[in-house]
């Protein structure tokens, strides 16, 4: 994988800053109770979403979590639609049935997000599956926290993308928590992920999530190799979240985890430091910058003023599509 | 041109139909590759359509009935199969939370296209854990289709409704009704998933029944008939949606119910057959109407005690004499319980 | 002594005092020993009883709950605690197959001294996957007991007869129950798991209400009562075994019912309630039974639609006034739907 | 671990015949149709059963599945009561409510055997998460097959085991079949079971189920370790089910092996294997033998006989113990 162009660097800024600013925007806004659903941030997390996403075709399939703005936003997902769905409004992805852990756009291959730990990730292997019945060269990636691999049907999951060498690619982000919980009550200290992996007979590798052209560079070589037709890789990337586990706030005093260790991961940034590094190597300049942040305030306004005008669901839609109509065969 | 054929036959022969007729139809499953086929129904598959079409798979339930799932969001059709019921429990986590979910929730945009064909187990000792009868638990989940066929007719025409339907369909086939047999007809067709079928009338008392029990109740009603108490049956071949109005009105012309499930009593099916008469033709209804049902305890293994477990058609029969104040029909108590743990005397287990 | 406690300092409370009464019981679950300590209920308890009796989980439902009934046969009583019972369903395998069958398939050799506790979700968008209410399923499963308090004075008599049973229980919890507070003695005692409870008297029509429902039923009952008519409110709040000679007790009087339960219509535990009351009280009814359930879809999201699909004492209301022939209650039509997805108005969400 | 001597050399051996007579029997009287439930019989697994079971103490607990009878007759599981159980019959170690798929022994710590793939793993690690919470030094064995390794709770099991470093050893009888599907259709051929345990945190080892004495000296060391603190283990044996996979007879013909591996597996018999090793170190001689297999032939005629002449349970029984009786706290 050769290194990024300059364009292709400040898209990659470009894309964490549009999903910080989208989320710390949807942060500031939750207090007002309009969003009346449960929201998982990506804050801190923007690096792996984008680094990703980058190296996935339009056609390319990808599936998620309870905390799947990040992806929803990297795969191109509407932002409009995005936030109709938060507000509960009939503009929502789903028409307001879901909410924000049920984050779904067909159009650029998201094709869904689902809450109950570990749910998507069989799913997100059937439509590799799916793809390798079909003859296509589409390539799936499987979103998901570090948290989720130790249910069950993560390693079912994996065996079976093994045994069919399926076009997907695991993408594991590590944020040291599941909930409130730290590692050390959920498994063993030597337990390794990508040695688990492995073992499944995938290959796999570990990575910096703060450093998105680390994610790119990893996940663009996976990528190829897989949709090459060398069977389904894992990848793992550290990262941090930084506000609460769900909701808008941080919350590094209420006890599981500590100010300092919020800290250090945040010193890390994703965005600002790769910010940084743009401007220092000249690849992009403070008002490019400044230009940038301005257009996406642009866009999110227009965003948030969409989802507020917008309809409500007509109570007489509700039991509207129990069922799909079939067309026959 | 019809054909007699058995349960197993049909259910082969429509699979093989709709995978000629549809590339995205593919068969997976435990065993379904075997030298055993499930029970016969995917026997010769995998040699017409090839390994990619028709899969053994590793023992993951859940995780395989969401890789079904993914591939039919991609356009797929796929068929599942669990050689017993009881296994499929493993993968409710997916067919309760994504499947039956997955077309409302995302605002109707996509359907899951999957057909889940599970056995029900029973006799020669299969015990606690595999001779379930769930049929209950996916029928109370809003956005499955529930069916049961019985006859061959309607286990070839319930399946191919079922593979064409965008929605997932669960397929409950018993084990003491493959070997049943009769006319097939040779084309493709279709039964619809929501309909009742009546498959004897009678004004004297409505016997509703489910799966294997529509032939005990057939055999109750060939005897009640004897004594000149003319019972109408009615197969509810559909659990989800369930076809109401058939059965409202058979109650509101017999004025008498009894229900007979293959399932628990309590919160089983035949609990909801009771609600809708209840509800709906409670006016009509002469007296209470009642349930044969299994007990409220897991199935036992030994022959024994499986025969007085199992209701049977003299239950059925019993429970309508009492309705109409008939005297109860002579009969003789079970002599070789042997006789009763199998589903035709020729079978010399095990399954 | 009785204070005034809520619901969830009663579950504390008697959580608290099994475990000082028993160093067998111990307490597992995701986040049981968080900073929320699953809303509440077992904060504190691993200060008191140290990490080994009350400890956080990987995210592995279905193994857990083997290793919580492997500990229960070797002589420790587990409580196990899912923060909303959608998890629970990776669990059935566990929970159907083995905990409720173990006794009863190996001989009554060896009970299994379990309680799952299990949360139901409601309001703030929790969604499809978040809310569901699933007793139904548990309740149909023989071997499991199933119970589901309304009061904080049952919350911790169910809740402690729960663990000194040797069997498995359900227990499920509302999350609109959870700040409700009432009188709670200080002692240990035991709320029977098998017993109804009559919570108003009346003799128009019998309202029989599962969990969360028998707050709307008993302002029903009010509302009903303004207009000159008094119904009878049963709290089912063991739902297995049922109190069902109660419930056929109160129709006999009344000799109308209507049921109104947290799940879903079809096959849902109103289904159970008539399908009781239309065999053993059908002379005793004077016109159809009714439920007040969820419609059966999946819960939407966005509050407008959640308004729409939760019934409520209104609806309660006008069912038993239909039945009795009187004009429908005037009342004015929902505004502010933001003011139903929250149990409280100080609410300010996420849960 | 110090070599067996003698004796105990002859009690392997012994508990080998025991266990192939046993089976032999109960294949040679199925079709008469009295035992009326499916058996998965062990033929050609004794050597994994019974160099385990040699290593434990009678206070140690085990489990296992479907395919049981070896596990149980080894822990020393009353053969009556077996046999009575597969008869249907009310001295059976279930009252006949169970059949062959669920065994159970409580009084030499046989907790139990289940029949859904896959089920008994975690129940397992409960009753050694148990003995530590009691502070008890007993070791649990959790036996299975290697196609229970595909299902979801495997990997939840062995995580949770070793993440509170349980005293359990998980012993994997690899016999390359789930039902009638070879490993080919099941996972990745470098899908590695051995690696998959050790990536989780826990010491793991391969052996040969057809040699007695390395499961025996494997078993020891890990069982000793377990018992010490250790952690838990997973150990595999290779070893290969002789007759079909449920039922008394060969099937070899029906076209998922062939005879010519059969065969090959057969040649390494873990039974005639060890007895012509002890015959030819002089450790028994010919009379010995005749001896034992006469006295094992007694036992099992007179468990026979006493299983069909049992009464079958009470119909008037069907109905209790749905509910363990409760004595309070
Ligand atoms: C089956 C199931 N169990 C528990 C939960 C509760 N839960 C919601 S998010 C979460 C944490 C998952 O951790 P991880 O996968 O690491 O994702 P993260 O939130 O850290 O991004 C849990 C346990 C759930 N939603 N589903
Ligand atoms: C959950 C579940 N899925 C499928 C089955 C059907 N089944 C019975 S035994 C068996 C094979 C298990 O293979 P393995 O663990 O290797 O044991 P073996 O029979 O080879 O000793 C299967 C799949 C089952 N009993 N339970
Ligand atoms: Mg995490
Ligand atoms: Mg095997």
């Amino acid at each position: 994988m050769k290194t990024p162009g300059s364009e292709a660097r400040t898209r990659l800024l470009r894309g964490m800053m549009r999903i910080r600013l989208i989320e710390e925007a949807i942060a500031d806004r939750y207090a007002e109770q309009q969003m009346r659903c449960p929201v998982h941030l990506s804050i801190g997390q923007e690096g792996i979403a984008v680094g990703v996403c980058a190296t996935l075709r339009a056609g390319d399939y990808t599936m998620s979590t309870h905390r799947a703005h990040a992806h929803y936003l990297a795969k191109g997902g509407s932002l409009k639609a995005m936030l109709g769905e938060l507000y509960g409004k009939e503009t929502g992805c789903c028409g307001g049935r879901g909410g924000s852990m049920h984050l779904v756009d067909r159009s650029v291959g998201f094709l869904g997000a689902t809450p109950i730990v570990g749910s998507s990730l069989p799913v997100a292997v059937g439509t590799a599956f799916g793809s390798q019945l079909q003859g296509e060269d589409r390539v799936t990636v499987a979103f998901f926290g570090e948290g989720t691999t130790e249910e069950g049907v993560f390693a079912e999951s994996v065996n079976f993308a093994a045994l069919k060498r399926l076009p997907v690619v695991f993408v594991c982000e590590n944020n040291l928590y599941s909930v409130y919980s730290p590692p050390e009550v959920r498994f063993h200290p030597d337990r390794d992920r990508v040695a688990l992996a492995k073992a499944h007979g995938i290959a796999a590798g570990k990575g910096d999530g703060n450093d998105v052209e680390q994610v790119l560079a990893m996940t663009g070589e996976a990528v190829a190799a897989v949709r090459a037709g060398s069977g389904p890789a894992f990848l793992e990337f550290d990262t941090y979240r930084w506000r609460e586990h769900c909701g808008p706030n941080y919350d590094n005093d209420i006890g599981y985890r500590t100010e300092e260790e919020f800290l250090a991961w945040q010193a890390q940034c994703p965005v600002s430091g790769y910010r940084s590094l743009l401007l220092e190597q000249g690849v992009v300049d403070g008002a490019a910058l400044d230009g940038i942040e301005a257009e996406i305030g642009r866009e999110i306004e227009a965003a948030l003023a969409d989802a507020r005008q917008a309809s409500f669901p007509s109570v007489e839609s509700m039991a509207a599509d129990l069922y799909a109509e079939s067309g026959g065969l | 041109m019809s054909r007699d054929l058995t349960f197993t036959q049909a259910v082969r022969e429509a699979t093989d139909q709709c995978m000629a007729a549809d590339a995205g139809v593919y068969v997976m499953g435990l065993g379904v590759t075997d030298p055993k086929g499930i029970f016969g129904t995917t026997l010769g598959l995998e040699e017409k359509y090839g390994p990619e079409r028709v899969l053994d798979m590793p023992a993951s339930e859940n995780a395989m009935t969401g890789v079904a799932i993914g591939s039919a969001l991609v356009g797929m059709r796929p068929i599942m199969a669990h050689q017993r019921v009881d296994f499929a429990i493993l993968a409710l986590d997916q067919i309760i939370n994504n499947a039956a979910k997955w077309h409302y929730m995302f605002g109707g945009q996509c359907g899951v296209p999957i057909v889940i064909r599970l056995m029900i187990g029973r006799g020669w000792g299969q015990g606690p854990q595999h001779s379930q009868s769930l049929q209950a638990i996916f029928a109370h989940i809003p956005g499955l289709k529930v069916v049961m066929p019985v006859t061959p007719h309607d286990a070839k025409g319930l399946m191919i409704a079922a593979v064409e339907d965008d929605n997932p369909v669960i397929l409950l086939e018993h084990r003491w009704l493959h070997n049943l047999h009769g006319p097939v007809p040779e084309e493709m067709y279709r039964v619809p998933l929501d309909k009742a079928a009546v498959r004897r009338e009678g004004g004297d008392a409505t016997i509703a029944a489910t799966s294997y029990m529509t032939l005990e109740a057939l055999r109750a009603a060939d005897d009640l008939s004897r004594t000149g108490i003319e019972a109408e049956v009615v197969e509810v071949r559909s659990l989800k949606p369930i076809d109401a109005d058939l059965l409202v009105e058979s109650v509101a012309k017999t004025g008498r119910l009894v229900v007979a499930d293959t399932g628990w009593r309590t919160l089983g099916f035949s609990a909801e057959i009771l609600a809708i008469c209840a509800e709906r033709a409670h006016a009509h209804l002469k007296c209470g109407p009642r349930r044969v049902a299994l007990p409220d305890i897991p199935t036992p293994t030994s022959h024994v005690l499986a025969a007085a477990y199992y209701p049977r058609a003299a239950d059925i029969e019993d429970n309508v004499r009492e309705m109409l104040g008939a005297p109860p029909a002579e009969r003789e108590r079970d002599g070789d319980t042997t006789l009763l743990d199998v589903p035709d005397p020729d079978f010399t287990g095990p399954f």
